[in-house]
């Protein structure tokens, strides 16, 4: 029953299949196996003292958040990057690529479809990174609590460090969302991502219970 | 039209993938010559969450596929559990960059079916708003245009001005982004103290921001190169495609909501929805760019008409107990996108039986983008998909 | 306008017209008619635009009830067409497919399908996922699905969130002593 | 050439200064660009802080050997542009390990840093980064023929590849500075300065909302530190270049700081007020306007 679903939903490129080497002989291809690290994260170890503190403030000063509009909650983003509000002033920056971003502002309700994405592009960030729940709709569905597709809690499938109320929030409750972020960090707490890697199994569950079609690596790298 | 040249149908395709009996290239990727790339969700250049899965061949684009879905929230079902006063704050979700015209579809439905009729000031009240809300969006998108082109000093500047319209916009209804202000019946509440005249002052601030845009932007010669002759879109796709709005007259077919079925009061005020007949993205550019002086007109035009007092709202039975009757409706008006319309459907209870919204980006981001995207440079993906103007959320609500 | 609808009462048996507004009407036509009517409409009354395609779900009567929103520009009118398919308990209603009149029709086609089971056969790309991903349960859209239910079941539902039936709850707070007060009061801002 | 140790540490302690203005001007310019656009902008110590942050991240992974040494080979093309290059005029200790044919290396080294990054990038696996670098080298290729033919013209009308002899000859006033002796020698370098600046309109190696963001896609923590040092690094030592070759090199480091900082103005100034070209357009007009006019300048060199 288990392999019969799993193949319902794998995608073609994904799918085991035979290719030919350079030298002409036949060789199986998994790629979920072959393509992908099967390796487990491990949580990196927390350190304290003088130079913590100074990274920490030096990590808590520059942020730089994913440009990923995962809900609607985005249209309050680019104006952060305007006159009128203006975030670099901060060290807030934007980054077009989950590799080089540490923040995740996870921009209103997320439906399955994009938790998917969200969970890909949070674990390739590199750690410590944090996320930030933007509006009512992370904390616990605000206007959709009742829709099939959009999740209730963004806490029980990615570990969040600070949550903006509002809906929308508007974007002087994003900057002191930020500054509240830096709290955390400059404090030292800002280390949820071991809290996610301590905790994987429990938080896989829970993604693989809502996202069916999982034809993933279960950390993807 | 010299300009158009730039793009010709009937160039030589045979270096070119064969194409199957749907038009679609055939398109073998073992082949070592395409490359299969995924624009989005999380991409920079694309506008919303949506994605585009392309095809390339170096730098072209032999296929692509939208993928919508990843803000999908199943509006049109929640609407079925919500009476029609909790319709309106869910429904002005339904689009977040221009929300007002959903406000005044779904009141407008509710009304028509419920046989209500809207005083007079809650009219002009009603059109200042979804004015204002159209007046934001361009002077986002107008500039928006040549940010996809890496030129975003306009887009700064435009959002500053967008930022006082939305002050404007608190003044009046409280909220910034989400407005409630048009409700089933009327609006919600007359004009505050003094906004006229600092809405007017406001508006100046346009009059000196379109001189710099079209030094900066529209006689820009890099600009100019990029956009002219780009997407081309031909007229005999306008009813073909269902194209909507600035994208339809920029290829020389006037649709325009407010002038075919004129709604509210807009039969009385004077405007002439600008018509060019080139088809490509600096001509869309260019049609948005006239919509925004001629929004800024009929903002005037409309703070000069409208009466000074009036009922706003009138009266609607209590909201908890409100049953419509039975029938089905289909309610439209003019966005900064073109129609959107909204098919609403009742059942003689409390609640609506059925849902459902038709923007214009759902046939612009769908068989539209594929089309046009087709033998694009992947350098100019933002560019076509801004100057389609995709909002991905009312393709998949 | 006029031309359109006199067309489809003679020629495809339409009924049940319902002129909504001038402009817009809504009328009923037999399935096995609807794609003769559609194509009539489009190519000789002149309804060169596909508005939407959308189904409406009537559980009780077992209709599942199927709307195509025609556009003529040139007369500026719209005509709604109801096509009233027979509701099958577990989806897989069928219906014939007009993707060769618009390219756009597919899409709908494609939601229909993904949205309410209604099987549209021929209709190129049916069954690639739209909207939903790895969706197994029910088609959403139908009447008997309960987004609630599911939503409760399937997320976490975060604790504390109350729920109150506006109705009763203002009965009970608002008019303790006189319940008919409320019921009979209307709101009007402007008194 | 003289290897002592203290010659060695001279040249440390220009790269320490060269690398700090080059923070200190990045984050200056960025300032710059948000005046024009109404706001403040970044702090002017930003550069620092990101630098300290991308150091201190606690994962990093790796695609691989050369995903490694692309960034080292990035810096080595940034350190080997600094280190042939006199910083300052008729200065022993500013002047480096410049030799009699320098200007030759430097242009090798020019490109010494985009060939380490194209091989780095490709191993990283990102298809944004393999599009990013095609774009890079074919772009790199047009820059390199009106840059090199201003080179050449400069190096007939002073008979000699050497930088001091070139520096040596602008001095004692401004009318003999290569800009005014030699104009259309400097309008072709000029020209291919705006290509090698990498700003828009010719920022298509990296242009964000096309292939985000190109060649550095996956590089992250570390790697992107060395990548940011090297761009540190680089903008200034090419702006050097360019006001050594046109605008008579400097004196001392007051002048030194000016003359890059207004050089490397006017690509930041272009860049601000054009949108981007397209790769086929970029070469197209690099290899028309200013290969033309460098020809010229190079038939004028050798016949006036």
């Amino acid at each position: 029953m288990e392999e019969e679903k799993k193949d319902k939903f794998l995608a073609p490129e994904n799918e085991i299949r035979q290719v030919a080497a350079p030298d002409g002989s036949i060789i199986e291809v998994n790629p979920l196996e072959d393509y992908f690290t099967q390796d487990r994260p491990k949580p990196y170890k927390v350190r304290k003292g003088p130079v913590e503190d100074f990274l920490n403030w030096a990590r808590a000063e520059s942020l730089w958040v994913l440009g990923f509009g995962t809900g609607c909650g985005s249209i309050e983003i680019p104006p952060l990057v305007t006159p009128r509000f203006d975030m670099f002033r901060f060290g807030i920056q934007m980054r077009a690529t989950p590799r080089q971003s540490n923040v995740f502002v996870i921009s209103g309700y997320l439906s399955v479809k994009t938790l998917k994405r969200a969970i890909r592009a949070y674990e390739q960030m590199p750690s410590p990174k944090y996320i930030v729940g933007l509006g009512s709709c992370t904390i616990n569905g605000g206007m959709y609590y009742d829709s099939y597709n959009t999740i209730n809690r963004l806490d029980h499938y990615l570990p969040v460090d600070a949550y903006i109320a509002g809906c929308m929030p508007r974007p002087e409750a994003l900057l002191h969302g930020f500054e509240g972020l830096k709290k955390i960090i400059k404090a030292g707490k800002g280390h949820k991502a071991n809290e996610y890697i301590e905790n994987l199994d429990w938080y896989k569950a829970n993604q693989k219970k809502i996202i069916k079609d999982w034809n993933m690596p279960d950390y993807n790298w | 039209m010299a300009k158009s040249k730039l793009f010709t149908m009937n160039e030589d395709r045979s270096l070119y993938p064969e194409l199957d009996v749907n038009g679609k290239p055939i398109v073998d990727l073992t082949s070592h010559k395409y490359v299969k790339i995924w624009q989005g969700p999380q991409h920079p250049g694309v506008t919303g969450n949506m994605s585009l899965e392309l095809t390339i061949s170096g730098d072209e684009i032999v296929e692509s596929k939208t993928h919508v879905g990843y803000l999908h929230r199943a509006f049109e079902k929640l609407l079925e559990r919500r009476l029609f006063v909790q319709c309106m704050p869910t429904s002005i979700r339904l689009c977040v960059a221009e929300p007002d015209t959903n406000e005044y579809v779904i009141s407008n439905a509710i009304e028509e079916l419920g046989n209500i009729e809207v005083p007079e000031m809650a009219q002009w009240l009603r059109m200042l708003s979804l004015e204002m809300a159209r007046l934001q969006v361009l002077l986002r998108q107008v500039p928006g245009q040549a940010g996809t082109f890496a030129l975003g000093l306009g887009y700064q500047w435009g959002s500053y001005i967008r930022d006082l319209i939305l002050d404007s916009f608190e003044e009046l209804t409280g909220g910034r982004v989400y407005h409630m202000y048009i409700i089933p019946g009327g609006v919600r509440g007359l004009l505050p103290d003094g906004f006229k005249a600092r809405l007017l002052e406001k508006l100046k601030l346009i009059d000196e921001f379109i001189p710099k845009i079209d030094k900066l932007i529209f006689n820009n010669v890099v600009f100019e190169s990029r956009a002219r002759g780009l997407a081309y879109i031909p007229k005999e796709w306008v009813d073909e495609y269902g194209i909507y709005g600035p994208a339809s007259r920029g290829s020389g077919v006037s649709r325009d909501v407010r002038k075919t079925n004129p709604y509210l009061k807009y039969d009385q005020l004077d405007f002439e929805p600008f018509v060019t007949t080139e088809g490509d993205v600096y001509a869309r550019t260019e049609v948005r760019r006239a919509d925004l002086i001629m929004t800024v007109d009929l903002i005037r035009q409309i703070l000069d008409k409208m009466p000074e007092k009036g009922d706003i709202k009138a009266e609607t039975p209590n909201v908890l107990h409100w049953k419509i009757p039975k029938g089905e409706t289909y309610s439209k008006c003019e966005s900064s996108r073109g129609e959107y319309g909204m098919y609403f459907v009742t059942d003689g209870s409390a609640m609506p039986r059925r849902v459902n919204l038709k923007g214009p980006s759902y046939t612009h981001a769908n068989a539209l983008l594929d089309k046009l995207l087709i033998n694009a440079n992947i350098a100019d993906t933002a560019a076509i998909m801004v100057s389609l103007a995709t909002c991905p959320p009312e393709i998949e609500r | 306008m006029q031309k359109g609808i006199n067309n489809l009462i003679e020629k495809f048996g339409a009924s049940d017209l319902e002129v909504r507004r001038p402009g817009l009407s809504f009328i009923t036509v037999e399935n096995t008619k609807a794609v003769a009517a559609i194509t009539h409409l489009k190519d000789i009354d002149g309804y060169t635009i596909l508005s939407l395609i959308t189904a409406v779900d009537w559980i009780e009567d077992g209709i599942m009830q199927l709307t195509y929103l025609l556009n003529n520009p040139e007369e500026i009118a719209e005509i709604g067409l109801r096509v009233m398919l027979e509701r099958k308990e577990e989806a897989g209603e069928s219906m014939e497919t007009i993707h060769h009149l618009w390219p756009n029709a597919k899409k709908w086609q494609q939601e229909l399908k993904e949205m309410f089971g209604i099987d549209f056969p021929t209709s190129p790309g049916l069954n690639d996922p739209f909207i939903l991903e790895g969706w197994d349960a029910a088609p959403p859209y139908r009447r008997d699905f309960d987004t609630n239910k599911y939503a409760e079941e399937t997320f976490f539902p975060r604790p504390g969130r109350e729920t109150h039936d506006p109705a009763e709850h203002m009965k009970k707070n608002m008019y303790p002593n006189n319940p008919s007060d409320y019921t009979n009061k209307k709101y009007n801002p402007n008194r | 050439m003289d290897y002592s140790i203290e010659k060695f540490l001279w040249s440390l302690l220009g790269l320490f200064i060269v690398l700090n203005w080059g923070f200190l001007m990045a984050s200056t310019m960025r300032r710059v660009g948000a005046r024009l656009a109404g706001r403040i902008g970044v702090p002017m110590y930003q550069p620092w802080i990101d630098l300290v942050k991308m150091i201190s991240l606690k994962t990093y992974l790796s695609h691989g050997v050369m995903y490694y040494i692309g960034p080292v080979f990035r810096l080595v093309g940034g350190i080997g542009m600094f280190l042939f290059m006199p910083i300052l005029v008729g200065s022993e200790i500013w002047s480096n390990y410049s030799f009699s044919g320098d200007l030759i290396l430097l242009l090798y080294f020019q490109s010494f840093g985009m060939l380490g990054m194209a091989m780095g990038a490709s191993d990283s696996g990102s298809p944004h980064a393999a599009i990013g670098i095609s774009r890079g080298l074919s772009q790199f290729a047009a820059v390199e023929v009106p840059m090199t033919l201003a080179v050449i013209a400069i190096a007939i009308q002073h008979q000699t590849f050497s930088f001091e002899s070139i520096m040596q000859a602008q001095q004692g006033g401004i009318l003999n500075w290569t800009i005014f002796t030699n104009p259309l020698a400097s309008i072709a370098g000029m020209l291919a300065m705006l290509g090698a600046m990498s700003h828009s309109p010719f920022n298509l190696v990296k242009a964000p909302n096309e292939i985000p963001i190109g060649p550095p896609t996956e590089y992250h923590s570390s790697f992107l530190s060395v990548l940011r040092t090297n761009s540190a690094i680089i903008h200034v030592v090419e702006a050097a270049l360019f006001m050594n070759l046109f605008f008579g090199g400097a004196d001392t480091w007051f002048m030194y700081i000016i003359k890059t900082f207004f050089v490397y103005f006017i690509s930041v100034f272009v860049g601000t007020v054009f949108p981007r070209f397209k790769i086929e357009d970029s070469v197209r007009w690099f290899l028309k306007w200013p290969t033309l006019i460098g020809i010229i300048a190079v038939l004028v060199a050798a016949y006036w």
